[in-house]
This record gives C-alpha cells, sequence and structure tokens, in this order.
C-alpha cells in the first residue's frame, strides 16, 4: 500500500508550518492564546476539509461533532473528577469524544448521506439544531444548565496541574488534532481512499460504475472528520475553557467559519486550511483590535468578494503557479 | 381539557403556519430555479420587518399598506445582490473572466489603498466612523474588479459557494441595518381588536396577515399558471437546458426568480410583523431561517405552493406537539417541539424528499 | 454457458414501463449491439444490467451469479463495465489518476495497489495514444479524448463485459470508423463481450456488431445476427417505416 | 517557497504587535475589556463600553485621577471586540494584559464569556472583574481573581416577590415562565426557592427556548393553569413577545413581572399601552434615589457621579441619543470599585488589588458594592420598576420608591 517516501513530502511545509507557530507560541511571550486560536482555526479547517473538500458534501451541521466532542471530555470531569483517575480521566474523556462523535457521524451517515448537495447541507443543519433541542428539552447532561467545572479539575489535579492543563496542554492537543488531521488527509489522498473520494466527488454514478462503493469511503471520510472533531471539541473547548453550554457548542457560526477557512486556503487541498486559517485568524484578530465593532461588516464584503473572484484559494491558486517547477511536489 | 388546548393550539398553529408558509415561498423560489440554499433567508425577512416599523412609526402607515413597498425594496435588493454576487456563480451561460493575474490583483490593491485615502478624508469631513467608508470602499472595489473580470461559474461543490455568499449577504445586511438603527429590539402596538373563538383568541391582524399570506400566495399560483412571465419561470424550474433551447432567456429568468424570491420574503417579514409586532432587531431573522429550511424540505424544497402547504403543516405539528409533550414530567415541552420538528426534517428527507405534495 | 442473461426483466417509472419483459443473452467474447429509437429504453436497460437501479421484476444472472439486487459497485466487482454517453470522466483528476481509478476499484480491486493501478493506467494510455496528455486533468481533454479516456478507464478495470453507450455519437464518419475499428481491436486484443448501445448511427452497427437487439417501447423486437436484423421489416417498420440506412439524419 | 513568505509575512506582525508594547510604570491605571461589541450579545455589549466610558471619563475629568503613589494618574479605557466568541475572548484577554499591560481586566457580557476568560486572567493573576456574568456556579470554581458587580441570578425575583407577600397576603397562585438559558433558569431556581419559602403556590412552571418567535402554545397552557401572577422572561426580543402575547391571548393578572426586557425604555416604545403595569426587577434603574447623602447617612463611602451627570457623560460617551440601562450602570459602578481599591491600598499589584476589592465597600449612583470571599457579589440589592403611564416608576423596595406600585395591574383591552 505505502508509496515511495516522495509521496509524502507534502507534509513538510505542514511541519513546518505548524512548528513555526508552536516556536512563536513558545518564545514569544503572551502570544501563547492566539497562537492556540490559530492553531484551532488551522486544526478545524483541516479537520472539516477531510470530508468537505475531499467529496464535496457540505456538512452545515459539522459544529454538532465538535459540541458532542466537548460534552465528552465534560462527562468525563464533571461526573469522575472525585474517583481519583488522576490523568487517566483526560485520556477518557479524550475517548468519549471519540466514540460520542463516531456514534453521531455514523447516525448522521446513515441518514444524510444518501442525499445530495443542498439536501445534504440541510439534513445536517437538522441534525445538528436537533441534538441541541434534544439536549435542551430532554435535560441530558444538565441541559441548558450546561456544565461547569473548573472546580472538579482543581480537584481531581490540583490547581497547578488543572491550569496548566488548560493554559497549555489544551492547546497542544490542539496542535497535535491539527497535524493528524494533515497527515490523514495526506495519507487518505496518496492511497486508494482518496481516488475514490475524488471520483465521487466528481461523479457518483461514474464512480458506483468504476466499482467504488460510495457510500463505504464517504463514510470514511466523515467518521475520521468527526472524530477529528470531536477530539478538537473536548481539547479546545472542554479542556481549554472548562464549561460546556448547548447553545454555546451548537452554535452553526463554527460551521460557517470552518466554510471560510477551507475557502480561504482552497478546498480539497492538504495545505489550504493551514493558509487559510491563519488569514482567517490573524485578520479577524487584528480587526476586533482595531475597528472593534465592525469587523463583520469589513470581513462579509470581502469573503464575498475572494468567492467569487478566486474561487481557488490561495493554495489553489499557488498550486497551478508551481505546476512544473521543483516545488510541485511539496505543495497539493 | 387537554383536547380544548390542543383545538386552540391547532387554531393558532394554522393561522401562524399560513406566515410561516408565506415566508417560505421565497426561499423555495430561489432554490427551484437557481438550486442556491439561500442561508441569508432570515435577514431578508428582518428587512422587510424594520420597512413595516419604520413606516408605521414615521407615517403611520398601517402595515398591510407597507407590503407594495416592501416588496419593491426585495425586488430592488435582489436585483442587486443577484448581479453583484450571485450571477458570477450561478449564471447558465458563465461570464467574464478566465483568471485573475497578478498584475489585475496589484491594480486592484493600488486602487483599494487610493480609496482608503480619499475615505478616510471624507470619513473625517461627513463624521462617519472610519469602518463605515471602509466598508463603502471595499464595496466600490469589489465593483470594480467584478466589472474588469467578471468572475467565474463554480463548478465544484457549487453549494459550497452559493452557501457562503448567501451567509455573507445577510451579514451585510445585518451589520448594515445595526449601524443605521443599532442593536435594540423594538416593535409598535397596531391595536384593531379581536376575535374570541372560545378555545382560543384571535386578534384581528393576525387574521390579516394569515389572509394576506393566502392571498400572495394565490396571486402567485395564479401568476406562476397563467401568465407567459410565471410560464416562462416555470419551464425554467422544469428543465433548465429545455427553456433554453425554447427561447426562454434563462439568465434573466435567474436573476427575475432571485429578486422575484427575495420580494416575497421581504413581504413575509411585514405580514410577520402584523402577526408579531414586537421584538424587532437586525439578528432577528436567524431562527427563521432554520424554520424556513424545515418548511422548505415539507414541501418538496423547490415548490413554492408546497412551500406554503408545508408552512401551514409546520406550524399545526409545532403547536400541537406542544400540547402533546406537556404530558411527561421531566420534559421541557417547548425545546421538544423543536427537536420533534427537526426529526420530521430528516424523516421527510429520508422518505419522501420530494415533499409530503407529491409534486412529480 | 452466456455470460449474462437477462430473463423477463420489467422497470417502470411511475406508470411509465421503460422496460417491458424483456429476456435476451450476451455470450463470451461477443460483439453486440442493443439498438432503438429514441426513448425505446436502452439506456434504463443499460443502467439495469450495471446496476443503477434494480429492476422490478425478472431476473439478471451474470456468470451464472443471481445479481439482480446487487448494487452497482459490486457488479462491477464481477466484471460489468460501463462508458457513458457523454463522457463522463473525473475532471479534477489527470489521465492518469482517471484510468488508475479503474483499475483500483473494478475487477480485480481488491488486490490492486495504487501502484500497479498507476502502471495499468500507462499500459492503457499508450493503447488509447494519449501519452503526451498523461499528467493533465481530464477536464480540459476534447470530447473524443475524453471518450477514449472513459474507455481505457473501463478496460483497466478488467471486466469481462464491457458496455458502451453511444460510442459513436457527435461524431463525423472518419472517427466513427476509426473507432469502430478500436473497438473490435480490443475485443480481440482482451477478450472481452462488448454491447454498444446505438440510436440512429446505422452504418456503425453493420461493424461493430455480430448480433443486434431491437428495442421498441420497452420491449423486444428482435434478436438476429445483424445483417438479417437491419433487413427485418419490423425494424424497419420501427423507424419510421424508412431504411434504416437513411435514418441517421 | 511561497508558503514560507506567507509566514514570514505573520511573524513581523506578531513580533510588531508585541514589542511595541508600552513601558510599564504607574503613570496610568489601564483597564482592558475584550467587549462584546457584535454577535449575540452586542446590545449589552454597547451598554456596557458605554458605560465604562462614562465612568472613566468621570474619574479624569471630574474626580481628577486616580490618586496612587503620591500622585494623581488617568484612568485608561482600552477594549477590544470579541464577537461573542469564544475563541477570540482568551486570545484578545492575553494581549491586553501582556502586550497592552493592562492593571485589570473587565469580562465581557454574559457567564459563558467570563467563563472563558477566566482561566487566562487566574494564570496571569491579574483581576478579573465581572460585570455582566450572573451565573452563581463562576463563584464555586474556585477563581482567585475574579470579582462580581452584577448580582447573582437567583436574587432577581425576590423582591417581587416580597413585594406581593407585604401588599397583597392573600395571593397564592404563581406561574413562572423563563427562557431555557443557564441565567433565566437560575433566576428561575431563585424565584421558586422563594415562592416557595414565602408560602406561593406554584401553578406553573415551564420554559421555552432561546430565540424563540411565537409563545401561544406556552401561554396557552399558562392560562389554563390559571395563575393570579406570572413572573418570568429572559432577553429582550422574548420578554416584547412575552408582553404581546399575554395581551392578544387576554391574559389577564394582578402582576406580570420579566426580567430584562421591562426595564429598558424600548419597552415601553414597542409595545404602548401594553406595557402600562408591567413590572422587571432591575439592578440599576434612571431615578433610583441612591445618592450621596444617604450614603454619610448609611455610613458608607461614596463615589461617583450623580445619576443626572451620569446619565449625561453615558450619552456623551456613545455619542447617541441612548439611555443608559443597568449594563452600562453595572460596568460604570465596577470603574468606580477599582478606583478606591487602587486609592486604598496605593498599588496597583493586583494581589493587593483583589485583597483590597474584597474588603471593600462602597455606595455610588449604582447602589451598594461589596463581595464576599468567593468574589461574588452581595452588598447590591435590585430594585423593582413598573410602567405607569407610559414612564418606569420604581416601585420597590420602599425606600427607594418613586411612585406606589400599581396593585393588581390594569387589564389588557
Amino acid at each position: 500500500m505505502m508509496r515511495p517516501v516522495r509521496a509524502y513530502y507534502p507534509i513538510l511545509p505542514v511541519l513546518i508550518g505548524y512548528g513555526i507557530l508552536f516556536g512563536i507560541g513558545q518564545m514569544v511571550p503572551g502570544k501563547w492564546q492566539l497562537i492556540s486560536q490559530l492553531a484551532f482555526f488551522c486544526a478545524l479547517g483541516q479537520a472539516f476539509n477531510l470530508f468537505m473538500g475531499m467529496t464535496g458534501y457540505v456538512d452545515f451541521g459539522y459544529v454538532a461533532f465538535l459540541g458532542v466532542g466537548t460534552y465528552g471530555m465534560a462527562v468525563s470531569i464533571y461526573y469522575l473528577f472525585d474517583k481519583g483517575l488522576g490523568l487517566t480521566m483526560i485520556v477518557i474523556g479524550m475517548i468519549l469524544a471519540a466514540v460520542f462523535s463516531t456514534l453521531l457521524s455514523l447516525a448522521v451517515g446513515a441518514v444524510a448521506l444518501r442525499l445530495r448537495g443542498a439536501y445534504f447541507a440541510i439534513a445536517t443543519i437538522g441534525v445538528n439544531e436537533g441534538f441541541r433541542f434534544l439536549i435542551e428539552g430532554a435535560r441530558i447532561w444538565n441541559g441548558s444548565d450546561g456544565m461547569i467545572f473548573s472546580r472538579h479539575m482543581k480537584t481531581a489535579f490540583g490547581r497547578e496541574t488543572a491550569m496548566a492543563l488548560s493554559m497549555k496542554w489544551a492547546d497542544v492537543i490542539v496542535f497535535g488534532v491539527a497535524f493528524l488531521a494533515a497527515v490523514m488527509t495526506l495519507l487518505y489522498m496518496r492511497n486508494k481512499v482518496g481516488y475514490a473520494l475524488t471520483a465521487l466527488r466528481e461523479d457518483e454514478d461514474a464512480a458506483k460504475v468504476m466499482g467504488i462503493n460510495v457510500t463505504r469511503y464517504k463514510l470514511i471520510a466523515f467518521i475520521t472528520s468527526a472524530i477529528l472533531a470531536g477530539l478538537l471539541g473536548a481539547s479546545a473547548w472542554a479542556l481549554k475553557l472548562t464549561y460546556v453550554y448547548p447553545t454555546d457548542v451548537f452554535a452553526i457560526h463554527y460551521t460557517v467559519e470552518a466554510i471560510i477557512i477551507v475557502l480561504l486556503g482552497g478546498a480539497g487541498t492538504l495545505l489550504g486550511p493551514i493558509v487559510g486559517g491563519l488569514i482567517y485568524g490573524v485578520s479577524k484578530y487584528y480587526l476586533a483590535i482595531v475597528l472593534p465593532g465592525f469587523q463583520l461588516m469589513i470581513f462579509a464584503p470581502i469573503i464575498i468578494m475572494i468567492i467569487v473572484l478566486f474561487p481557488e484559494g490561495t493554495v489553489g491558486i499557488l498550486k497551478k503557479r508551481v505546476f512544473g517547477t521543483p516545488l510541485e511536489k511539496f505543495i497539493i | 381539557m387537554i383536547f380544548e388546548q390542543l383545538s386552540g393550539n391547532l387554531l393558532q398553529g394554522l393561522v401562524l403556519g399560513s406566515v410561516y408558509g408565506m415566508a417560505t415561498m421565497g426561499l423555495s423560489l430561489i432554490f427551484g430555479v437557481l438550486q442556491v440554499v439561500n442561508v441569508g433567508h432570515g435577514a431578508f425577512i428582518m428587512v422587510g420587518a424594520f420597512t413595516s416599523l419604520m413606516m408605521f412609526q414615521a407615517a403611520g402607515v398601517p402595515p398591510v399598506l407597507a407590503i407594495p413597498v416592501a416588496f419593491a425594496i426585495g425586488m430592488a435588493l435582489g436585483m442587486l445582490f443577484y448581479f453583484g454576487a450571485l450571477k458570477p456563480l450561478v449564471s447558465p451561460s458563465g461570464s467574464g473572466i478566465k483568471s485573475l493575474d497578478m498584475r489585475a490583483v496589484g491594480m486592484g490593491a493600488g486602487i483599494l489603498v487610493a480609496l482608503l485615502v480619499v475615505m478616510r478624508f471624507l470619513s473625517a469631513a461627513f463624521k462617519l466612523h472610519f469602518a463605515i467608508t471602509l466598508f463603502v470602499a471595499i464595496i466600490f472595489l469589489y465593483g470594480f474588479l467584478l466589472y474588469i473580470y467578471g468572475g467565474r461559474r463554480q463548478d465544484k461543490a457549487p453549494e459550497l459557494a452559493t452557501l457562503l455568499v448567501t451567509f455573507s449577504i445577510g451579514v451585510i445586511l445585518e451589520e448594515s441595518v445595526k449601524q443605521l438603527f443599532t442593536s435594540e429590539a423594538r416593535g409598535f402596538n397596531w391595536a384593531i381588536g379581536k376575535l374570541d373563538l372560545g378555545v382560543t383568541v384571535l386578534p384581528y391582524t393576525k387574521l390579516i396577515a394569515s389572509f394576506g399570506s393566502l392571498t400572495i400566495a394565490v396571486l402567485l399560483y395564479l401568476w406562476f399558471r397563467k401568465t407567459r412571465a410565471g410560464m416562462a419561470m416555470r419551464s425554467v424550474v422544469e428543465d433548465d437546458v429545455g427553456a433554453r433551447v425554447c427561447g426562454v432567456n434563462v439568465d434573466w429568468q435567474y436573476a427575475l426568480s432571485f429578486s422575484l424570491g427575495i420580494g416575497l420574503t421581504v413581504t413575509s417579514g411585514v405580514l410577520l410583523t402584523m402577526f408579531i409586532p414586537v421584538g424587532i432587531n437586525p439578528y432577528m431573522g436567524g431562527p427563521y431561517t432554520l424554520k424556513s429550511f424545515v418548511i422548505a424540505v415539507l414541501g418538496g424544497l423547490a415548490s413554492p405552493y408546497g412551500a406554503f402547504f408545508g408552512g401551514l403543516v409546520f406550524g399545526l405539528v409545532e403547536n400541537g406537539s406542544y400540547t402533546l409533550f406537556a404530558q411527561f414530567q421531566g420534559l421541557e415541552p417547548f425545546a421538544m417541539t423543536r427537536f420533534f420538528s427537526f426529526v420530521m426534517l430528516l424523516v421527510i428527507l429520508l422518505l419522501r424528499p420530494t415533499g409530503l405534495l407529491k409534486v412529480k | 454457458m452466456s455470460l449474462l442473461r437477462v430473463e423477463n426483466v420489467t422497470k417502470r417509472f411511475g406508470g411509465l414501463v421503460a422496460v417491458d419483459d424483456m429476456s435476451f443473452e450476451i455470450r463470451h467474447g461477443e460483439l453486440m449491439a442493443i439498438v432503438g429509437p429514441n426513448g425505446a429504453g436502452k439506456t434504463t436497460m443499460f443502467n439495469l444490467i450495471n446496476g443503477v437501479f434494480p429492476a422490478d421484476e425478472g431476473r439478471i444472472i451474470f456468470e451464472d451469479v443471481d445479481v439482480t439486487r446487487y448494487p452497482a459497485y459490486k457488479r462491477a466487482h464481477l466484471g460489468i463495465g460501463r462508458t457513458f454517453q457523454i463522457p463522463r470522466p473525473f475532471a479534477s483528476a489527470t489521465v492518469r489518476e482517471n484510468i488508475a481509478i479503474g483499475g483500483m476499484f473494478g475487477a480485480a480491486g481488491s488486490e490492486i495497489s495504487v501502484d500497479r493501478a498507476m502502471e495499468l493506467a500507462d499500459h492503457y494510455i499508450d493503447i488509447i495514444g494519449l501519452k503526451e496528455h498523461r499528467d493533465k486533468p481530464a477536464g480540459g481533454l476534447t470530447p473524443v479524448e475524453k471518450k477514449l479516456v472513459e474507455i481505457a478507464r473501463a478496460l483497466a478495470m478488467k471486466p469481462r463485459l464491457l458496455l458502451m453507450d453511444e460510442a459513436m455519437a457527435g461524431m463525423n464518419p472518419k472517427d466513427i470508423d476509426e473507432m469502430v475499428a478500436f473497438i473490435r481491436e480490443i475485443r480481440d486484443t482482451e477478450g472481452i463481450a462488448i454491447v454498444s448501445m446505438v440510436e440512429h448511427i446505422m452504418r456503425a452497427v453493420a461493424g461493430l456488431a455480430e448480433r443486434v437487439i431491437v428495442m421498441h417501447q420497452g420491449a423486444l423486437l428482435v434478436d438476429e445476427p445483424t445483417q438479417e436484423a437491419l433487413s427485418d421489416p419490423r425494424v424497419i417498420e420501427v423507424y419510421l417505416g424508412q431504411p434504416p440506412e437513411e435514418a441517421h439524419a | 517557497m511561497k508558503k514560507r513568505g506567507l509566514i514570514l509575512l505573520v511573524v513581523p506582525f506578531l513580533a510588531i504587535a508585541f514589542f511595541v508594547a508600552p513601558a510599564h510604570a504607574v503613570d496610568s491605571i489601564v483597564i482592558g475589556h475584550p467587549a462584546a461589541l457584535s454577535g449575540s450579545y452586542a446590545k449589552a455589549g454597547e451598554q456596557a463600553v458605554g458605560g465604562v466610558q462614562a465612568a472613566v471619563d468621570w474619574v479624569n475629568s471630574v474626580y481628577g485621577g486616580v490618586n496612587v503613589g503620591g500622585k494623581k494618574v488617568p484612568l485608561v479605557y482600552k477594549y477590544y471586540d470579541c464577537e461573542s466568541k469564544k475563541e477570540s475572548v482568551t486570545s484578545l484577554l492575553e494581549r491586553l494584559i501582556t502586550t497592552d499591560k493592562v492593571t485589570v481586566t473587565f469580562a465581557p457580557y454574559s457567564s459563558g464569556l467570563t467563563l472563558a476568560g477566566a482561566p487566562v486572567a487566574e494564570k496571569y493573576g491579574i483581576v478579573y472583574m465581572d460585570h455582566g456574568g450572573a451565573s452563581d456556579k463562576i463563584f464555586t470554581q474556585g477563581f482567585e481573581y475574579v470579582v462580581q458587580t452584577i448580582g447573582p441570578g437567583s436574587s432577581y425575583h425576590v423582591g417581587t416577590l416580597e413585594m406581593v407577600k407585604k401588599i397583597a397576603p392573600d395571593v397564592k397562585r404563581v406561574a413562572l415562565a423563563y427562557e431555557d438559558s443557564e441565567f433565566a433558569r437560575s433566576v428561575m431556581d431563585g424565584a421558586e426557592a422563594k415562592a416557595r419559602e414565602l408560602g406561593f403556590e406554584v401553578v406553573f412552571k415551564r420554559t421555552y427556548p432561546m430565540k424563540v418567535e411565537d409563545l401561544t402554545p406556552l401561554l396557552s397552557d399558562l392560562k389554563a393553569s390559571d395563575p393570579e401572577i406570572v413572573i418570568g422572561g429572559g432577553h429582550f426580543q422574548d420578554g416584547q413577545l412575552f408582553n404581546k402575547q399575554m395581551a392578544d391571548l387576554d391574559i389577564n393578572v394582578k402582576l406580570l413581572s420579566l426580567i430584562a426586557a421591562a426595564t429598558l425604555p424600548a419597552f415601553g416604545e414597542a409595545l404602548g399601552d401594553l406595557a402600562e403595569g408591567v413590572m422587571g426587577p432591575s439592578h440599576w434603574e434612571y431615578g433610583v434615589t441612591f445618592s450621596e447623602e444617604g450614603a454619610k447617612a448609611a455610613g458608607m463611602t461614596w463615589i461617583g457621579p450623580s445619576q443626572d451627570e451620569y446619565v449625561a457623560l453615558f450619552k456623551k460617551a456613545v455619542g447617541k441619543d441612548m439611555l443608559p440601562d443597568y449594563h452600562a450602570a453595572e460596568a460604570s459602578a465596577q470603574v468606580l470599585a477599582l478606583v478606591l481599591a487602587v486609592e486604598k491600598s496605593d498599588s496597583v499589584d493586583s494581589d493587593v488589588l483583589r485583597k483590597t476589592l474584597g474588603d471593600l465597600t462602597f455606595m455610588s449612583f449604582y447602589g451598594g458594592w461589596d463581595i464576599d470571599d468567593t468574589g461574588k457579589q452581595i452588598g447590591h440589592s435590585m430594585v423593582n420598576v413598573q410602567w405607569q403611564k407610559g414612564e418606569r416608576k420604581i416601585i420597590w423596595p420602599e425606600d427607594a420608591q418613586t411612585a406606589k406600585p400599581v396593585f393588581p395591574k390594569p387589564d389588557f383591552e
């Protein structure tokens, strides 16, 4: 199955990119939160791209996977904090996050993956909203009261460790998830999964006739993407912020952010989400500082402009430019 | 007791449902013709609500008379956004350029800088916030680039581009209205009496809103069936390519149906203020967008009359299921009605993606 | 033993009977054509054979396996290949990748690695003569080139039965002759059965098929060797009473 | 390497942002605030920013600056927009702390966003003042630097129930209908407990989802339970809807009290006659009679502008003809608390400030201010307002009254 090492060169720019980002965060004091926010955007885009970019299916309710992931970690800490499990609790939380998002993705997959285009987008919005109202309506996990577990973490790990967990290690996990998402993307691209996904993205009926079990490959990409989102929610939202409210973790604007990031960078490319995440994160951050209260008004027309005039995204354009040069094998 | 409540709720649901149905017709029309899901739908409803509010507050015009004004505003906005943002993405004839080279980008950047400098002075002169003038500058730049280069039709995952564009249009509308009117929740009071039915009470304003929705739905139906323009548009819904072969200007039909859809949506905002004349604010549209999706699917997504029918069903189900869920301990019935409506959405998408009404 | 047996297959769309109680056989290594005017149910028949949708009634048996309820991809694994009337290569993938995808997932799918599939693709690129376009996206090719890529993609699946949907539609006479020769050559080198679907271009049928099935309004009209079928009065009747030779306008 | 080029483009940005930071010295007291100026909480965020700005202006121009280290130094207000999003709160808060070197930080509006920023403030050990997070749970989490000015949610409707108990002891049937949010729920739980304690009969208790568009089914249900008084609400939009649809359904009760919405000027403007007699609990209201004299009589420190001065300062600060509501007043009171704490301890050190704030008790136009050991506000009591002939009157507690309560409230026409 393994291809020559050369085929995996594009992971180098990814590694360099995240390495530089991580380095800045560690070396420049007082920028870690910004760096971790950027890493969150990159990871979000990377995980979303794994499904959306490769299959062409727009999951508008994608944030639900981050939501259940957040709940996975929250449930673990909230209910197990006094069992003396120590850091195993974090591991359990990550596993729960992965399990919850897998289960939800299987359920959504069974219903929605048969649908195409706009129908799929609407169905996934329906799953996201429906799930939130179920949590609120049936009072699951405290319903709309949510869970606040900063105290639980301090009780379980001690003040210093709890602080380090939410202010540092949660972000390190986000970096990990981002890199894992990139690795998975590249692995898929270079193996049968990727070719199957390319085929079904271009023409699903033709792909079926070519002997591709489209449901299976869609589901593989969907579940992978969902698990990554679940882990991201567990680290960036639960472990870092130590609280969860249903309205907050199922907010659709995170899906919109993911779409913007992927489009800015270039859908279906490996480097796109990183470039897109950086552009989006940095410009958002400085707009919030320079023009507080007006950034959405400035951002919205710029997004329209980019979609209409540069639909391939930054990396898409770059890819065309480096075609036939030695850089070709690094940029996909 | 329960039956009294249930019948009262169902009656209310029917009246509300007709307005919801009307509010979804525009969404369905746009999807039917352009295959675009308008994620900014709710923002246009908000524009309608503000139209109604402003006319009432400024001149005491009853909301019924605001309908033609709202419709005209909607048509105009529809044309603006179609030609400004959507046409390059969806137009069947494609448009303009093949690629945007670095020289062009550099030129654009130069113009932006020049505009910024001009705008900086203008904003000082007119005492406007710099961000507002920056916004205007970006729109100008965009218009310029679009005029020269045209943009490209999206072949891969076209939903992605159109979803994001319509979403951004919604954000632009919301933020502009926020700048104009602040994010305060507003309202007005147009009381013309009530009808007491025993099981429930219905103000006449609600009945007028419901009747108005029905009238507009019937008018739209007649327009589609009896006029040349309507039939041309219907032909595009049925068969895009076939219509073109038969000499229908599909490009123009796209523009027309988009602006007609927006016109209907803005109008429905006025009708909604007759139903609920309070809580009008720039961000009020969000929940209506989600509701409209469910309703549109109930009606078959691409069919405006189906949407009207879907609205009625939705109103009945949402209000009726409240009584049902209220019988269970430990549940929050109101949230459960929402849950139920989304479950209904999924079931219908699975079993009958063409909607409850048999369309084809 | 026949390669494919269609037994009393019927397919309805709403009230319309698109395929009405069809029965016929395809033999190993045979060149065959399904002929009929527009709306006769040819495309539906193709879709039923390769599983785009299931039959309402009847059975389809491929090499002794009852595939009636099999989804399309499983039938592809068994060895049923297919091309489309309007070529549908995967536009963003290169020519090489397109053909390799056929090899990766087709009949021999489970055993072939990505690298092996690429080698296979190179082999078929040589056959169709598009070597200079190897690493270009397939979306940018001419229609005839796309058609060739599609055929190569189907061949890379190593099918035993290849269904070709209107392979010659929209081509000029010279291209048609070349295509006919190419298809015969494939049959001879690969040893597979090829079923072509033909609507109008009767001049191609003679060269393309040893046997002809004529469909009319969803039902089987004749199933005869080519020369007899072309002069069959019932067939002429179907083409508006004109001799089929002149009906290709 | 175009990819590297992009990163190289980002690096100087970050570097500049870091190195351009001003040198630290006590020549000014800087307040850092990742405010919620857009997104879900834009309305409250706009008020809060205006409120802080107004108080800062007062301190600098009227009060003459903050007296620390033997000299008067100005207050500086630095705010960014977090878009009501939790990720932005953390990064902007850190920027305020490390790059802008602020003296204290203010939390954005809402309990959720306050919680999002708390770990960052704790990490840097900087005082984090909460003007819009009413959840009681924030103060059971063991945060050491979080200080609350807004009163806890559970106390919102307590005064209302006490008032009814006193002026109409025979009224028993109470209905609770709140928004299904963490804040409104804590109000509901507090109200329910108080109602049972005072011997009321809770005949109806339901919630409705956030951003609701139609309350008819819930209100029909409520009507059937035949309550005498109705308390509930959540935010601004749903409160207006609540009142309007009560009127539509002809549900006439002796008292209707709605949190948040009913206390704002926009409520009366939107509803007109329908608002007549409707009540709401509020942290602060225009017309509350807290004054320097009253503070002296009670033996408390007084600081800040008088109410009328404050309203004028606020309008100037926002640049619009907008009245401050309690979101603004809370934010302002927080600034005053800070000024007193700095002057009292003569220090800008976070730990000293936090300790001083813990011991601090004072009164301003906003009312009393005092926190317990966890940082929770306990010194501020709420007032109840009622719409009477198109104006908001303070009707409870009795010593703050600007008008007598109208009870029972008039029926809807």
